[in-house]
């Protein structure tokens, strides 16, 4: 531990939401631990920004022994997460209702402590258990509501995100094996000198893709998304999709030689599935399935930056921060609409377009409106991509990235539209506006004092 | 040794002037010497060796000797522990109101007397008249009573009996008149080969002392003898009697075996002991009644006795040795299961007031204990660990494979399953669930305590097994040491 | 008599007099008999903990004597045969309280438990058996004790049950006792070595002790419920839910599974099975076991029957590990020995709760039982999980060891059918998940019971939970040393460097 | 299948029988080396009697004798066990035939000597306990069937003891020998006629109660045990 | 050939015609009768053989005397038995009954 945080910060960072369920699952305590929710993510959040630089922990009793770190690139992700589930968590102190309030409580806890240790964990096995621990209990999230459609959801949910858990068990058994290391660390190269690195590579693509929504393996989440309770359907759009592309960047040969073909085809793949996306988005009626549609497509976009970053080694240490900034981007402001789903208009005609412009701020970042976080975004990826050597179509590489902007803004354009028709008027409890308003702060004010950002910015 | 044989025979006489409760009393004090002279006798010859006494100081050829030795005493003792506890197991359970039950003690002492005269025999006409005085005794304990069933029991066993002695007889007639002496020690020096006469002379007997232990397919008298008659009795003659004769044709075949048997006879008498255990196991499945059941089990696990006649001849002498260790252990662990098993049958058909298994249902809520003696007594029937069943299974298996002969192996084994089958028909009876109702007499402690140790015994014989088997290889001084045999 | 000596016997005969007191007891009797249970069950850990402490730091607890002329009983406590004692202690002690409540108030008590101490005994016996004679002996002794306790409710069905079971176990028991006796005939009295007997046997005998091998594989295969000698099992199931955790969890299946262990290692040395080509069958065998009980138990609809599908699944695991031919899937197996113990006793524990709380017996009716019991339930998810392979828990120590293990000897088609096995074990545990949590309650209970404040009796509502901690700490402390995972590799170690 | 067995069985005797003849031929042509008959001839004077049958019986194989009276007294036991009378005599075979009363009034006493002659005579040539016995039981029978009255025999006890007395005279002094140091059923070479008269004497009474015991014992009663636990 | 020889085999043949009685004939006094001309030829082949030559032989006569008289008890006990199972059952063989399950069927 090289000048890190106390221990017991790191500690109750993972331990408050993993145990919060014991708290939730107490009948009779509702207030209190619906009061609670909003708190879990802050001991993990101050561990992001007191954590300035890198360390590493030993833990070597834990489970076959388990290595936790945080360094820049984990420090992003864990921002989003502590910000995305804080906001959604004093959202969802207003948005619950009584009814089974217990059990969305221990999901709730379960998946925030699985998705913020699978972002501190620095080993294959650590990592494994914290990614399974907030898929299962997403389940119970997405699962929620009830109902034919959230069971259908549920059950297209779980067989795929098992199937993705299988492909990564696999992956990892093979990786541990052929790296003769538990360490995601020294994962890329042990995939690089192995012999079955195409094997691992095909399998950790698709373990994690089902998770960050590639095409043909994105099937649950547009019928997830959507069904569950909306706080929820934040933290899923905004904070777990991005658990896959975390894992992307862990578990693939990112800046080793010789993967050129392999970054093509992922590029090629995010953007089929950024623009396919919104083909599908555009004609649908709910606004939250047009969002996670949009969804699909921007990690699209994410996973074409994971592409070339597998394409260009040499780039590697350009492109990491552009995509963690991309992340932190759409996990903000995807946030932001999700949440805003959930809201009723004031009777207020100043107040309603007022609360219009606020509203639609997110939607203008995800197309990339200036001055928003969309545009830093969006300029860093273009940058990025038009260095790169030898993209495929590379001719056509502007054109498809004028093709994505094009998308979003349809799928934007679809959801404000439905909003405006379907958003109802009357009122609703004052912490669902300060969640939600505490969200668009974040995306839109906080992020440009984010340590990522300023990094980028400061290129 | 003297008291090994007066005891029982004064008994015998003492008691047949009591009525039955006094001789009861008496026989009690009796079977307290006996087993203490015998645990005498067996302590002395593992002190000593085997030595042979000469009875009224003649010696054989002229008189009568004795040979005491290691597998004698085994069985002497075995016979004092079974008889005391049928014994004491009758006391309890015959009705002393019927004036008939007085004449139970003498034929008991009697019955004793016998055995201790076989075990210890080794003059072919002497065992003659010993085995006449343990069938009379016998058939006079099943005919006790005196009821139509019992008597036909008692006529087929006395019939079968009478002709197994003469046949035996009639071997001795030939062995006689060839050597012109009847100590089976000096015929054994004197035959120097074979001839076809002694053969004729070896089959009359092995065929007599069959019949008279009801191998297959001369068992047909057995299972209603044994089943008729009260349960100690039953006991008695399952556990011992039969055992008699076995002990004689395998005294005989020993000695004299190497040189007058052939592999062809020795085959087929295992063949017919295999055949004895399968059909006897089959029919003791099929039976409707408890002691059916158990009797025709008895015919099956006599099946496996014979199993000894193949699997010494013309093999090496350890793997003789391992098979005389695995049937001595058959013997003694079959003695003391079945003699459990019959009277916790007894005390099974006491409770449920029925012979019939099928009248069993229920009984393991109330009386679990004579039911437990009873499935106790099954594992060693059934040859499963660590009963002595499974050890005499097991060097009876050892010694098949080591001499070759495998296909008993293939016997030994389905045997055991067979038995399993039968044993857990009973269980399965009892462990049916009928209402809660208690019904049931229950017997005193003292009766269900009785089978609980026999069968405890048989149970823990696989585990002292070797120290049990190390006397029968005791040496045997041939040099008679009268005085000190006195006891 | 030595402590070393002494040690041994004790740990068999704290459960062996605990059965005879037991037995002697009235039926009425109910408070002595409870505390000559967890007196027996508490001594018993004292002692087998003691060992476990002996041996890790090299002391030789032993004592024989000679049975039959060339055999000898003898008990040995070396690392692998404290890994068993130990399960079975542990568990021994959270099912005696389990099967206190679950049989209140019914009748046969005595029997019962004098027949559950007597298994005990029999699966400690088969733990500290020291060669395959006092194994058998031990062995059989478990069929017999196990018996009375599967027909216990006495009805039609049970005692069917009970004859297959028994005709099964005998069965295998023959088949067992031809292998050991021919073996013994082969090479004498073999007291198990780390590094078995047969390391450069004779050529001309390899025909004869790969026979032997067959033979004493397919004799223990019926106890470990491996395929095609399984059907016991499942019908089984309509024994009390104390004796199904027992029997999957503990002594019958593990003493089958445990039995292969040894013979693989102690008899015949891996490295000679291996020459012999028999644990390539094994393996393929084992595999097909594991793939046939899931897909099994996904048609089943009683609760208990599915378990006992998953059982069979479950136990193949330990066979595979041991047949993959290298440390690290022997790592697997034997963990997976006492993994797949606390996992399936938990959920069995948890069906015993829902059929002793609320009548459930069926899968279909379990809807809503959750909000009802949520600390079984939580129970029965995790151990649920843990069967699937989710990490941290228990099982999922096991999928990893295993895998490894399989792909470090390049047996990589074995780690395919450990991921389907997993998605088969999710494909059956994951709707009973949904129904306990997720459905409303579609029905009145069928036999509803109250208990005070707990969700249902005392007795019933601890030992699932403590196991339940139990299958999260094995395996999120799998490093730490005395872990199960630590243990099995001291074993390992033990076994491969002589 | 009558035939068939009837066949059967005649084939497998008359097997036997040509077997056993040619194994008696074979034995009646082997020589025999046995030393018994000098050692017989031997110890003849030591053995208290002069007919060596005798000595035999009643010396040398003395055990036979002893345990071939068990098996009398067993016979007599098991006999009158199944009685459901007492007494020897039976009331309805009395007879009020006067001639046939003088003729036993004169047979009796007359079988009564030739039973003491016979007794006597056994020491030193043919003769002995079991015929005089025999002649006694003849007696009895005869009494019986002429319907003489045999009150001086009383039911039970004495019953009882008249079939044992023999037995236990013989057994007594077998014990006597060996608790004076000797070997069981040893007689002190002294005393051995003695000896061996008084038990002769006692065998005689007892075989003679045993054969009249169960020619009377086989009426019948009619009262039944129940068979075991057949119930009430 | 000597006369004891002679008597020896017709003992033999005694034997071989009592056996064929006593599995053949069913009334059981007269099973009996076989049973006691087998004795009797057992014992004629016991003295026959083995004095056959030379002088007699007291050994076997004694033996023969404790033969006859195990006999007669023997016989005497049948007689018993089938005089009261006669009187009980009114029968004087064992056919009447299903053989084999001669035990099971008490009153």
């Amino acid at each position: 531990m090289n000048g890190s945080p106390p221990l017991v910060l790191i500690a109750a960072s993972i331990l408050l939401p993993l145990l919060y369920p014991l708290l939730a699952a107490r009948p009779g305590w509702h207030s209190i631990s619906r009061g609670a929710l909003p708190l879990l993510p802050l001991p993990a959040l101050l561990l992001a920004l007191l954590s300035t630089t890198p360390w590493t922990l030993e833990l070597p009793w834990l489970l076959l022994g388990s290595t936790w770190m945080l360094d820049e690139l984990r420090r992003s992700f864990l921002l989003l997460t502590a910000l995305l589930w804080g906001t959604a968590g004093l959202y969802a102190v207003g948005y619950l209702g009584g009814k089974h309030l217990r059990r969305f409580g221990v999901f709730w806890g379960l998946s925030l402590a699985g998705n913020l240790g699978l972002v501190l964990a620095a080993d294959i096995v650590s990592f494994y258990m914290f990614f399974a621990l907030m898929t299962f209990a997403a389940y119970g999230l997405v699962v929620h509501v009830g109902g034919n459609h959230a069971r259908f959801a549920g059950r297209v949910y779980i067989v795929m995100a098992l199937l993705g858990e299988m492909a990564m068990l696999a992956g990892f058994l093979l990786a541990a094996r052929d790296g003769g290391s538990l360490l995601l660390a020294e994962l890329a190269a042990g995939i690089a000198a192995s012999t079955n690195g195409w094997l691992m590579t095909t399998l950790f693509i698709i373990g994690f893709g089902v998770k960050a929504g590639l095409p043909l393996l994105h099937f649950w989440l547009p019928l997830a998304h959507p069904v569950a309770p909306t706080p929820a359907s934040a933290v899923l759009s905004g904070a777990m999709v991005k658990a896959g592309l975390l894992g992307w960047l862990l578990t693939l040969p990112i800046g080793e030689v010789g993967w050129q073909s392999w970054g093509q085809g992922l590029i090629l793949m995010g953007f089929a599935g950024s623009l396919g996306a919104a083909v599908f988005g555009v004609i649908q009626r709910d606004p939250k399935t047009v969002l996670a549609w949009s969804s699909i497509s921007q990690m699209g976009l994410m996973a074409v930056l994971v592409g070339a970053a597998l394409m260009a080694p040499g780039q590697v240490s350009a492109l990491l921060p552009v995509i963690a900034l991309f992340a932190l981007h759409h996990g903000l402001a995807k946030g932001c609409l999700f949440l805003a789903v959930g809201l009723v208009i004031p009777a207020g005609r100043l107040l309603q377009s007022f609360l219009w412009v606020l509203l639609a701020l997110p939607g203008l970042s995800l197309v990339g409106m200036p001055f928003t976080s969309g545009q830093l975004a969006k300029a860093a990826m273009k940058g990025a991509l038009m260095v790169l050597p030898n993209v495929p179509l590379a001719g056509l590489l502007p054109l498809l990235l004028q093709a994505a902007t094009l998308a979003t803004v349809a799928l934007v354009v679809r959801y404000g539209w439905l909003l405006w028709q379907q958003l109802e008027r009357g009122t609703i409890p004052a912490s669902r506006w300060l969640g939600w308003g505490l969200a668009l702060f974040c995306s839109a004010v906080v992020f440009w004092s984010l340590p990522t950002v300023a990094l980028v910015m400061s290129d | 040794m003297a008291g090994l044989l007066f005891t029982p025979l004064a008994w015998a006489s003492l008691s047949l002037l009591l009525d039955f409760r006094k001789g009861r009393c008496v026989s009690w004090l009796g079977m307290v010497i006996q087993v203490l002279v015998s645990l005498a006798l067996w302590y002395a010859v593992m002190e000593r060796g085997g030595f042979s006494y000469a009875l009224g100081g003649w010696e054989a050829p002229l008189g009568i000797a004795l040979r005491v030795d290691g597998l004698a005493v085994t069985f002497v003792l075995l016979t004092a522990a079974v008889a005391t506890a049928c014994g004491l197991h009758a006391g309890f359970y015959l009705d002393a109101c019927k004036p008939w039950q007085r004449y139970f003690w003498p034929l008991f002492w009697f019955l004793w007397a016998g055995l201790n005269g076989v075990w210890l025999g080794a003059d072919l006409f002497n065992l003659y008249v010993s085995l006449e005085l343990i069938s009379l005794a016998a058939v006079g304990l099943v005919a006790l009573g005196g009821e139509a069933a019992a008597l036909r029991a008692a006529l087929r066993y006395l019939f079968a009996a009478l002709l197994g002695s003469l046949a035996y007889l009639l071997g001795v007639a030939l062995l006689y008149g060839r050597f012109g002496t009847l100590s089976l020690a000096l015929i054994d020096e004197q035959l120097a080969s074979c001839e076809p006469a002694l053969i004729v002379a070896l089959l009359l007997m092995l065929a007599g002392l069959a019949l008279k232990t009801a191998l297959f397919p001369l068992h047909g008298w057995l299972p209603p003898a044994h089943g008729i008659a009260r349960s100690p009795v039953s006991a008695l003659l399952s556990g011992l009697v039969v055992k008699a004769s076995f002990y004689i044709a395998a005294r005989l075949w020993l000695e004299l075996g190497d040189r007058l048997g052939s592999p062809w006879l020795a085959q087929s008498i295992g063949a017919l002991g295999a055949a004895a255990v399968v059909w006897g196991s089959w029919l003791a499945f099929r039976q409707p009644h408890l002691k059916q059941v158990v009797a025709y089990s008895s015919v099956a696990q006599i099946g496996y006795l014979f199993l000894l006649f193949p699997l010494t001849f013309a093999v090496a002498e350890p793997v003789s040795l391992l098979a005389q260790q695995g049937i001595t252990l058959q013997v003694i662990s079959h003695a003391l299961a079945k003699a459990a098993m019959f009277l916790a049958a007894g005390n099974l058909i006491l409770s449920i007031r029925s012979k019939r298994v099928d009248a069993l249902a229920g009984v393991s809520h109330f009386l679990p204990f004579s039911l437990f003696s009873f499935g106790l007594a099954g594992v060693s029937l059934m040859g499963l660990p660590p009963s002595g069943g499974f050890a005499a299974k097991w060097l009876l298996l050892q010694a098949s494979l080591a001499s070759g002969q495998w296909w008993w192996v293939g016997v030994l084994l389905l045997g055991g399953v067979l038995a399993a089958a039968y044993v857990f028909r009973i269980y399965r009876a009892s462990f049916l669930e009928v209402g809660d109702s208690d019904d049931f007499y229950h017997p005193p402690q003292s009766l269900e305590a009785i089978p609980m140790i026999l069968a405890l015994l048989a149970l823990g014989l696989g585990l002292v097994a070797e120290p049990v088997l190390s006397v029968l290889s005791l040496p045997f001084e041939v040099t008679a040491d009268v005085n000190e045999a006195q006891l | 008599m030595t402590a070393t000596a002494l040690l041994p016997l004790l740990a068999l005969l704290t459960s062996l007099l605990a059965a005879v007191v037991i037995f002697v007891l009235p039926e009425s009797s109910h408070r002595v008999r409870i505390l000559v249970n967890l007196m027996a069950a508490l001594l018993k850990l004292v002692i087998v903990a003691l060992m476990t402490w002996g041996v890790f730091h090299g002391v030789d607890f032993s004592v024989s004597f000679t049975m039959l002329p060339g055999v000898s009983f003898m008990l040995r406590a070396d690392a692998l045969a404290m890994l068993f004692a130990g399960l079975s202690a542990v568990l021994w002690l959270f099912t005696t309280i389990y099967a206190i409540g679950y049989l209140e108030d019914s009748p046969n008590r005595s029997r019962f438990f004098g027949f559950f101490s007597l298994c005990v005994a029999s699966t400690m016996g088969i733990a500290l058996a020291g060669n395959m004679f006092t194994f058998f002996l031990f062995y059989e002794m478990l069929t017999l004790s196990t018996y009375p306790l599967v027909v216990h409710r006495g009805t039609e069905k049970a005692l069917r049950a009970g004859r297959n079971y028994i005709s099964y176990t005998l069965g295998g028991g023959v088949v067992l006792l031809l292998g050991i006796a021919w073996l013994h005939g082969l090479a004498g009295d073999l007291a198990f070595r780390e590094t078995g007997h047969f390391q450069g046997a004779d050529p001309a005998l390899h025909g004869q002790l790969t026979l032997i091998f067959i033979l004493l594989i397919a004799g223990l295969g019926v106890k470990a419920g491996m395929f095609p000698v399984h059907g016991w099992l499942p019908q089984a199931m309509v024994a009390p839910a104390p004796v199904s955790a027992l029997l999957h969890a503990v002594a019958v299946v593990k003493a089958g599974a445990f039995g292969i262990v040894r013979v693989v290692y102690d008899v015949y040395g891996i490295d000679f099975a291996f020459m012999l080509g028999l644990l390539q069958p094994l393996a393929w065998l084992a595999a097909f076991t594991i793939l046939y009980g899931s897909v099994r138990a996904m048609a089943q609809i009683d609760l208990k029957r599915r378990l006992a599908f998953s059982t069979i699944s479950q136990v193949s695991y330990i066979i595979l590990g041991v047949a993959l031919f290298g440390p690290i899937g022997t790592v697997g197996g034997l963990v997976h020995l006492l993994h797949q113990g606390i996992m399936k006793i938990t959920l069995f524990f948890c069906a015993g709760n829902y059929a002793e709380t609320l009548g459930v017996h069926r899968v279909d009716e379990l809807d809503g039982a959750g909000a009802r019991m949520p600390a079984t339930s939580t129970a029965f998810t995790l151990a649920a999980l843990g069967m699937i392979g989710v990490p941290p828990l228990a099982g999922f120590v096991t999928k990893w060891m295993l895998g490894t293990g399989a792909l470090a000897t390049g047996v990589e088609w074995a780690v395919v059918v450990l991921l389907l096995s997993s998605l088969l074990n999710a494909a059956y545990f994951l709707p009973i998940v949904y129904r306990l949590w997720f459905c409303p309650v579609a029905a009145p209970w069928p036999g509803e019971r109250r208990w005070g404040r707990l969700e249902t009796s005392a007795w019933l509502f601890w030992p699932p939970l403590i196991t339940t901690l139990m299958l999260v700490l094995v395996g999120l402390l799998a490093a730490t040393a005395f872990s199960p995972l630590s243990w099995a590799q001291l074993i390992v170690v033990r076994m491969y460097l002589p | 299948m009558r035939r068939v067995r009837l066949f059967v069985t005649l084939l497998a005797c008359a097997g036997l029988i040509v077997a056993l003849a040619a194994a008696v031929l074979d034995v009646a042509g082997a020589a025999v080396s046995s030393e018994l008959p000098e050692q017989l001839r031997a110890s003849l004077e030591r053995s208290g009697v002069e007919h060596p049958v005798t000595a035999v019986l009643l010396n040398f194989r003395s055990y036979d004798t002893l345990l071939e009276i068990g098996v009398l007294v067993i016979a007599g036991m098991a006999g009158i066990s199944l009685a459901s009378t007492n007494s020897l005599e039976d009331p309805a075979l009395r007879s009020a035939d006067s001639l046939l009363y003088a003729l036993q009034r004169w047979f009796v006493p007359v079988m009564l000597l030739l039973a003491a002659y016979l007794l006597w005579a056994g020491a030193y040539r043919p003769g002995g306990a079991f015929q005089a016995g025999a002649v006694l039981a003849a007696t009895g029978v005869l009494m019986r069937l002429g319907g003489l009255p045999m009150a001086f025999i009383r039911p039970g006890i004495l019953l009882r003891l008249g079939l044992v007395i023999g037995f236990a005279v013989f057994l007594l002094v077998a014990v006597v020998g060996a608790l004076m140091g000797e070997a069981f059923l040893a007689y002190p070479a002294t005393m051995a006629g003695l000896l061996i008269l008084t038990i002769e004497v006692a065998l005689t009474l007892s075989i003679g109660m045993i054969l009249l015991a169960l020619f009377v014992a086989a009426p019948v009663t009619d009262e039944h045990e129940p068979e075991e636990g057949a119930g009430s | 050939m000597s006369s004891a020889l002679l008597y020896a085999l017709a003992g033999v043949a005694l034997c071989g015609i009592g056996l064929a009685g006593f599995l053949l004939l069913n009334h059981l006094l007269r099973r009996l009768l076989a049973f006691n001309l087998i004795g009797s030829g057992v014992f004629l082949v016991l003295v026959g053989l083995a004095q056959h030559r030379g002088g007699p032989d007291p050994v076997p006569q004694a033996l023969v005397l404790t033969g006859i008289v195990v006999a007669i008890a023997a016989t005497a006990l049948a007689v018993v038995l089938i005089r009261r199972y006669f009187h009980l059952t009114g029968r004087t063989s064992f056919k009447a009954e299903s053989e084999g399950d001669g035990g099971g069927a008490g009153s």
